[in-house]
């Protein structure tokens, strides 16, 4: 008997009918693209996936996407993931943050949500600028930035997205970015199939109060020498021709001729080693500076551990087990009682 | 001396008092119980401190439990004290004003050594109990920490050991001047330290020799005897305000399927919910305890979606803070049950201490229309039909739902009938249904005749959607920024909320004719003392009634009917008026309030005086 | 053809629309200035969509910008625009209906080409120039694009950096149409791209192609002329109302000598707000843009403990996260000024959008009993004296006070007279004195007649003390858990604000007698509206008059007085009710509410015909 | 001329004149007095100083000290911090906290306030559990830990509060115990003595609620062994008897017996290097698991950066230099008027 094809599904089948509101040329259209694209791949199943979203202009992606969706409030976007999943585990929950949701109101959410371990996918869109409010620094803005509220340059240390979640016990950690579509695929993958909380830093392109903030990284005249894309198991090298390394001279990273080290002291990365990957999340240089280190992208950590929402339903479970099936009756009579005849 | 009198009362209010540390709190529990037991009915009032451990012996310091028994209907844990236990001066001097004139003072004289007139602030060489301040009440001291520890010599336990039992002395003692048994303390006692015979044994010991001292020593004239109450046959079980709750909420998720999930943070006098609730996780019941009320309201509404009975549980700051979240809800149209067990404010305020000042917080607390049902819990076993009926309306007309109770009611007890599960009301849920591809478009904002929208949720096959904070266009949900459309949207969510007022009985009267003089109009944890108070008004043949609304948001239908009927409303709150303003404007009539700021119950002989003083 | 007629008008409305990206806000900015400089009166209102850029052509993407100048005094933007410019379909689409039956419509053709009737969703082949939509208006269609790009084709720019320029164009030939000078705006073309000279002399170029080509194409067959109005002699600024805003709040710091310390959360519509202070840090003006709004209020009250002019900033979402730090500024009885830039709501609601929804929680929108003045603007201008007035009180009586304003007025403008700083009313700011060992305990919550406890300020001697949000003691401020003392001071609290009432001045009518059928009562940003048809309603004959309150709380004492005096009171809110609960449950009034709730301001005649309704 | 003696200041100038209220036996007592022997130590002029606290019972603190304070709301202190600190640079600002207080509700302010690095002491009372509202397990609590709330065991991972500082731009980081006045004491004054956020975690015990949880570390049987004590430039050794030392293998830190190693292979403590200051962080074992390495206690990193007050004060001041003085008449007038005669 001959097989009955499904029609295969595409990337199409997953966006809503809704129109796409972001300004033209912003790299929010580039992300909805590549994650309507791997949805097809891996063949989500629309009605068992959630969307959840704070506010911003990226925060605005579940409207764009014909799955389940939660357009919440700002920077609680991880409590809405963590009451959905602990009620609801089974589901396919993923989780769509801007740097000032995610980083600003919502960073004490973020956090918790890291160390609780529940099995979501962060997408922070990073633009280093607040997009919907029309231009205002974010914490992850560099210092120094002149934006509508600081207009004198801004003081504030920003934040590092990846070491701050390293410090917060994450589990997955990752960065791409919106105009290399072909790194972020990989990226979302190997995200989505992570159990726990799956960080992926995204650089997204703001061109209307931002634009140019990642050029360096992006821009085909000087990504090469840049970046730094790092694999498991693959040597940390970068340039055009792959021609520099880095290597760890005691603790500090340095930039090295490719020809000038022995390949077995080349540093072979290793997303499970927490250590090095703390380094490497410390590779934050101003690339316009002299002797800046490439900035990384790919996955710099991964661990396996327990996932919140499981850790509750197996309690639950196991009560279950312990006391028996609940019975109404008896929780209402209580442990103590007296007729009155 | 002469014998022992045995006197027969119809009710009797003792309060316990003493150090933090004293096991006040315990003592008062096993007395309710074992009163309870005997059929008497009960009501009490326990009355903490701020201080985990306030520094002993100090004013500060002093906790207390006060327990009101009798043969007759009680509704209140008694305005005065018949009989007062303090464990140390500190304990007499805050407690005095509790006594009624004439009443019993029982002193552990030990507590009234120097160091502790000295750490309750009495003045050098004063003693309260030789200095006339007791004059007019009957005194009687006991050195209850000497006894027990003469009682235990021989037990081998270490003093400190020793001296923590000293309670079950007091506690026995009060069974032989109440003419209780001894057993059920006994069985709590041997269930309780299980693992330690030891201080079964010893814990017996002291109790017993309490009731002995009684038979023994000479000083009290009279027992006293307090005879079942003739209430309604069946079977009871005491039962605290916050337990209530947490089993209310239980019951629904039961009663309809749902799973119940309650996203939180401590707060006091809230946090005892999250903790009944947490113990319960056969009955599929999933706590978080989140890293603060944000995170828990938000939590909340994220598994109301996902299908969950989804709760949220503070007090007043905590609330505050979730008002954005609210808002949220209410814009979401989706099932949410908001307890706030009140305490007193503004901001910190008396953490421990009871008060009604968050009516308008639960009714306005938020930006924008965002009209939201309240219901608010009159007694401690009422808060669990509060927070059951919080539920039914929650789910059957998906809205959040605030359920207002307070310190008051939430630590006190009383007998509550237990009902059997297949005797709760109904609760209809209905998920929308799943839908085939050629079906026509799912409508998310659709409404039924109640203005109530489906509630489709995730797994069901066809009815992806996005739901989100901005103006919804009426049917497909979708984003909206039509200027008609939003009126519409302002006007159909009051109207949704404004309907459930089809579905709620009309407001009864609890007391009097259904015109007259006055009308005591209350809400919330004041019902047992104006209950108490209009009845004695009645009984002087006063022209009084009552009602006592328990919907305070849409209210009953023939709210305003009602109210007309009487020359003068009075309405009793522990804040500084916020139902009144609600009356008054609804109705346009001239109510009177009465308002008591105190982080303490009415008494009913305020209410009594302000009535008179009206009527006067 | 026949000669070009020239018409004297009183007022004209002109209503720009296009894309956001076509310059709208700037042109009609320009065409405001131009007509402020020539001494008209003026009022506007800009419309943004809640889209940064949406897409291009979209409904969604239309940006407007509405003015009202005039010879006359005017009150509102206008409720109907005489001439309606519309870059494209889309924006025909969405604004047609303000436009007066008859009025001008000024096309640009290029935006209603195929691509551009497919974006504003017009069906296949209907064209709204040609199909009979417009029958009725004098319709004026020019190619835009077409004209500016002739105009510089030499230029050696791109065609994106010509297009820009088209709005010039526009604005062009409406300083044509009504006789105005191109100087204004060719002094601000040269100031704005002082840096490109490319870019003046281009958009000079098209600017004066624009006016140019109102003297050639023939056809249209008048030009209008609006003469100065008759306003009080003095010097004008035009300004907008968060500016203004703003400008009140350092010009109290000013004053006061304090400290601007300023902690907000970016927020539309209040944003605007931080952007300005942000530029005055040569006034000593600290703005932190906090990690959210809690920071920030917790921030400004920290400032404030300091002995800074502590502000913070947000509208209704932002607002509904610092209650509980309000409570906190309540029971610290500590100066404060929170801004709600209200939006239509709830919950994130219409960002971009007006309303006066947030006056309860202003109010009520925290827990216990904790009473905050609150005052609301009325006008672009007057949100300079209501801020000015907001610190006032924040400072002399020792309170955090609300300002309300609103998107509507937050984004209008209109001309003010320009203040000097000697004629602002004093602020009397008085910071506790420093005391010597010897002196007396310093008592924090004493209180001087006004009910109003001493500001004591770190770095001060001998004033050491701390402050907390648990109940204070009377007089020490020390932490008091007195059942006695909790209420003398929530009473006290209240008093204290109650007392303001003495420190305001009594409700003034606003036009018409002290007594007669109907009062229209109003607050905010309604003003304008009511106030223009009330003179209409007068003009009539009827018996109408209008109050307009700034003070929301506590209310003028004479208030309730005034208000009895008429048949009706009809309150106009931007809102479900709100104000109107106030003043039916203060005065038991059976006051009538005209509400609008579509994140639109209301339109005078929508008051004239309530008003009509009412007395007929 | 004979000098004046100013009669010197003792501890006991700096108590309040409230009952202290705390539970007998709870380590805030000893916190207390630390810092107020420190402030008199150190000479702090009462009047200039400012204590600001949450909510908990170690957010009472400020009520016990005779200087300004702030018992303020849960979690917000460092918002209340930053306030003051920008409006008063001057003044000498400390700040109480609870490991609830700062690690769960008031966690990004917490964050925002090390990155910012306002110049606060900030004392971390960490008891790992919520002692005021009656005994809840905390974001520190151990996992599985069995609170009020959590019958059956809690599920959520811990934070390691200085593993997090360090992700989030901590510029001192340090931690000492309630037990060991005489560790703590010269903690405080380094503390006090660093630019920007000082951030000292105290192991505190709630002895109604959590006692012991310290005890491995603080106890005389066991201390020797579970901790060790970090001094800058000192090497890494500890025990009774100084028997035991920490290496590095890689990246992976060893215990060794002191003979075994040359001293050359020490490790020595150096408080301004990140990378290792971190490694030292995750120095996180459970005392009672096999080979668990030792707990530090000491100043872990440090790291001098720009004041955040400073920067706000410097643009204002620079702000003048450049617009002169402020002028109000020019503000009201705005750029454009005109004149109507
Ligand atoms: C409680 C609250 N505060 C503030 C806002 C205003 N607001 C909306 S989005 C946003 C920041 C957006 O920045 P980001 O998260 O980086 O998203 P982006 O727009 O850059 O994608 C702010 C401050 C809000 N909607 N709600
Ligand atoms: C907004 C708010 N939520 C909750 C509470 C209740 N609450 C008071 S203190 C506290 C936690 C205390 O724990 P921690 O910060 O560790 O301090 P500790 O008492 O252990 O010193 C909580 C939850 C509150 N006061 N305010
Ligand atoms: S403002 Fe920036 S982030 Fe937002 S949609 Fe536009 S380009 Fe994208
Ligand atoms: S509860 Fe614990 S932390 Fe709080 S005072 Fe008592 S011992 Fe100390
Ligand atoms: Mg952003
Ligand atoms: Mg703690």
């Amino acid at each position: 008997m001959p097989e009955v094809k499904e029609k295969k599904i595409t990337a199409k089948d997953y966006a809503s009918d809704q129109d796409v509101k972001w300004c033209p040329g912003c790299g929010d259209y580039s992300i909805l693209k590549q994650v309507q694209s791997v949805c097809a791949e891996l063949a989500l199943k629309k009605d068992e996936t959630v969307f959840i979203s704070g506010i911003g202009c990226s925060s605005r992606f579940p409207y764009y996407m014909d799955t389940y969706g939660m357009h919440s409030i700002h920077g609680r976007g991880p409590a809405f993931v963590m009451g959905l999943k602990t009620a609801r585990p089974e589901l396919n929950v993923w989780m769509i943050t801007g740097d000032g949701d995610s980083m600003s109101i919502g960073g004490n959410h973020f956090i918790h949500l890291l160390r609780r371990n529940v099995d979501v996918n962060v997408l922070l869109f990073n633009n280093q600028i607040y997009g919907l409010t029309k231009g205002q620094y974010s914490p992850t803005s560099e210092k120094g930035k002149v934006t509508k509220s600081t207009p004198y340059g801004s003081i504030d240390h920003p934040f590092n997205p990846l070491s701050l979640a390293m410090g917060a016990e994450a589990t997955f950690v990752a960065r791409t970015m919106d105009r290399d579509p072909k790194h972020m695929r990989p990226i979302l993958i190997e995200g989505e199939k992570h159990r726990g909380t799956s960080l992926i830093e995204i650089y997204q392109n703001c061109n209307i109060f931002n634009d140019g903030a990642f050029f360096p990284f992006t821009e085909k005249a000087t990504k090469a020498d840049n970046t730094i894309f790092i694999e498991h198991g693959k040597a940390l090298v970068f340039g055009a021709e792959g021609e520099k390394a880095i290597v760890l001279d005691g603790f500090t990273p340095k930039v090295v001729s490719i020809s000038d080290i022995a390949e077995a002291d080349l540093w072979i990365h290793d997303k499970y080693d927490r250590v090095k990957a703390s380094i490497l999340t410390r590779f934050f240089d101003d690339p316009r500076e002299e002797g800046a280190l490439p900035r990384p992208f790919g996955i710099f950590y991964q661990e396996n551990r327990s996932v919140y929402e499981e850790g509750v339903t197996a309690q639950v479970e196991r009560h279950i087990e312990e006391k028996g099936s609940p019975n109404l009756d008896t929780l209402l009579e209580g442990p103590n009682t007296w007729t009155i005849k | 001396m002469g014998q022992i009198e045995n006197q027969i009362k119809d009710e009797v209010t003792i309060l316990f008092a003493g150090d933090s540390g004293d096991g006040i709190q315990l003592t008062g529990g096993q007395f309710t119980d074992t009163a309870a037991l005997l059929g008497n009915d009960i009501s009490t009032f326990p009355n903490f401190p701020a201080e985990i451990r306030a520094p002993q012996g100090t004013v500060a310091g002093v906790s207390g439990f006060q327990l009101h028994f009798g043969s007759v209907e009680l509704f209140t844990p008694g305005d005065h004290a018949d009989v007062l236990v303090v464990m140390n001066a500190a304990a007499l001097k805050s407690n005095l004003d509790s006594l009624k004139k004439g009443g019993i003072v029982i002193a552990n004289i030990a507590g009234f050594d120097k160091k502790n007139l000295r750490l309750a602030k009495y003045e050098d060489g004063v003693n309260p109990l030789n200095d006339g301040t007791l004059d007019g009440y009957k005194i009687h001291e006991v050195d209850v920490t000497k006894i027990t520890r003469e009682t235990l010599k021989e037990s081998g336990l270490g003093t400190k050991v020793v001296d923590r039992s000293k309670n079950m002395f007091v506690l026995g003692f009060l069974y032989w001047m109440y003419n209780r048994k001894l057993d059920n303390t006994i069985r709590f006692l041997e269930k309780k330290f299980s693992k330690k015979p030891e201080l079964i044994e010893s814990n017996i010991a002291v109790l017993k020799a309490g009731y002995y001292y009684g038979d023994t020593a000479e000083a009290i004239a009279s027992r006293f005897e307090v005879k079942p109450a003739n209430i309604k046959a069946g079977t009871y079980r005491n039962i605290m305000g916050n337990e209530a709750t947490a089993i209310g909420l239980i019951a629904a998720s039961q009663k309809t399927g749902l799973n119940l999930f309650c996203g939180t943070y401590p707060i006091t006098p809230a946090s005892d919910i999250l903790h009944f609730l947490s113990k319960y996780k056969n009955f599929g019941v999933k706590t978080v305890q989140a890293e603060d009320e944000i995170a828990g309201i938000c939590a909340a509404i994220g598994a109301s979606f996902g299908g969950a009975l989804g709760i949220t549980t503070s007090s007043g700051p905590g609330i505050a803070l979730k008002g954005e979240a609210i808002g949220l809800a209410n814009i979401y149209e989706i099932p949410l049950v908001i307890v706030n067990v009140q305490r007193g404010g503004p901001s910190t305020g008396l953490p421990t201490k009871t008060e009604q000042a968050d009516l308008f917080q639960a009714l306005y607390g938020r930006n924008g229309e965002s009209p939201i049902p309240v219901i608010a819990a009159q007694s401690p076993k009422d808060c669990f039909s509060a927070a059951y009926e919080a539920c039914r309306i929650a789910i059957e007309h998906m809205t959040p739902v605030f359920l207002l109770t307070d310190g008051y009611i939430a630590n006190g007890s009383e007998p509550w009938e237990v009902i059997k599960s297949e005797d709760l009301p109904d609760i209809e849920v209905k998920f929308a249904e799943p839908r085939e591809e050629e079906d026509p478009a799912f409508l998310p904002y659709k409404r039924n005749e109640k203005f109530v929208r489906p509630w489709a949720i995730p797994g069901t096959k066809g009815l992806a959607h996005r739901i989100g904070g901005l103006e919804k266009d009426f049917e497909t949900g979708n984003v909206s920024y039509d200027p008609e459309n939003h009126e519409r949207m302002v006007k159909v969510r009051q109207a949704k909320v404004d309907k459930i007022a089809d579905y709620i009985p009309e407001q009864a009267l609890d007391a009097g004719e259904d015109a007259g003089d006055v009308l005591l109009l209350s809400w919330g944890s004041t019902y047992g003392a104006v209950k108490t108070a209009t009845k004695i008004l009645i009984d002087e043949g006063k022209k009084v009634s009552h009602a006592h609304v328990k919907y305070l948001n849409p209210l009953p239908k023939n709210l305003g009917e009602l109210v007309k009927k009487y020359d003068k409303v009075i309405m009793p709150e522990m804040n500084n008026g916020q139902f009144i303003k609600i009356i008054r404007e609804k109705f346009l009539v001239d109510a009177i309030g009465l308002n008591k700021i105190k982080g303490l119950p009415f008494v009913t002989e305020e209410i009594v005086k302000k009535v008179n003083e009206v009527l006067a």
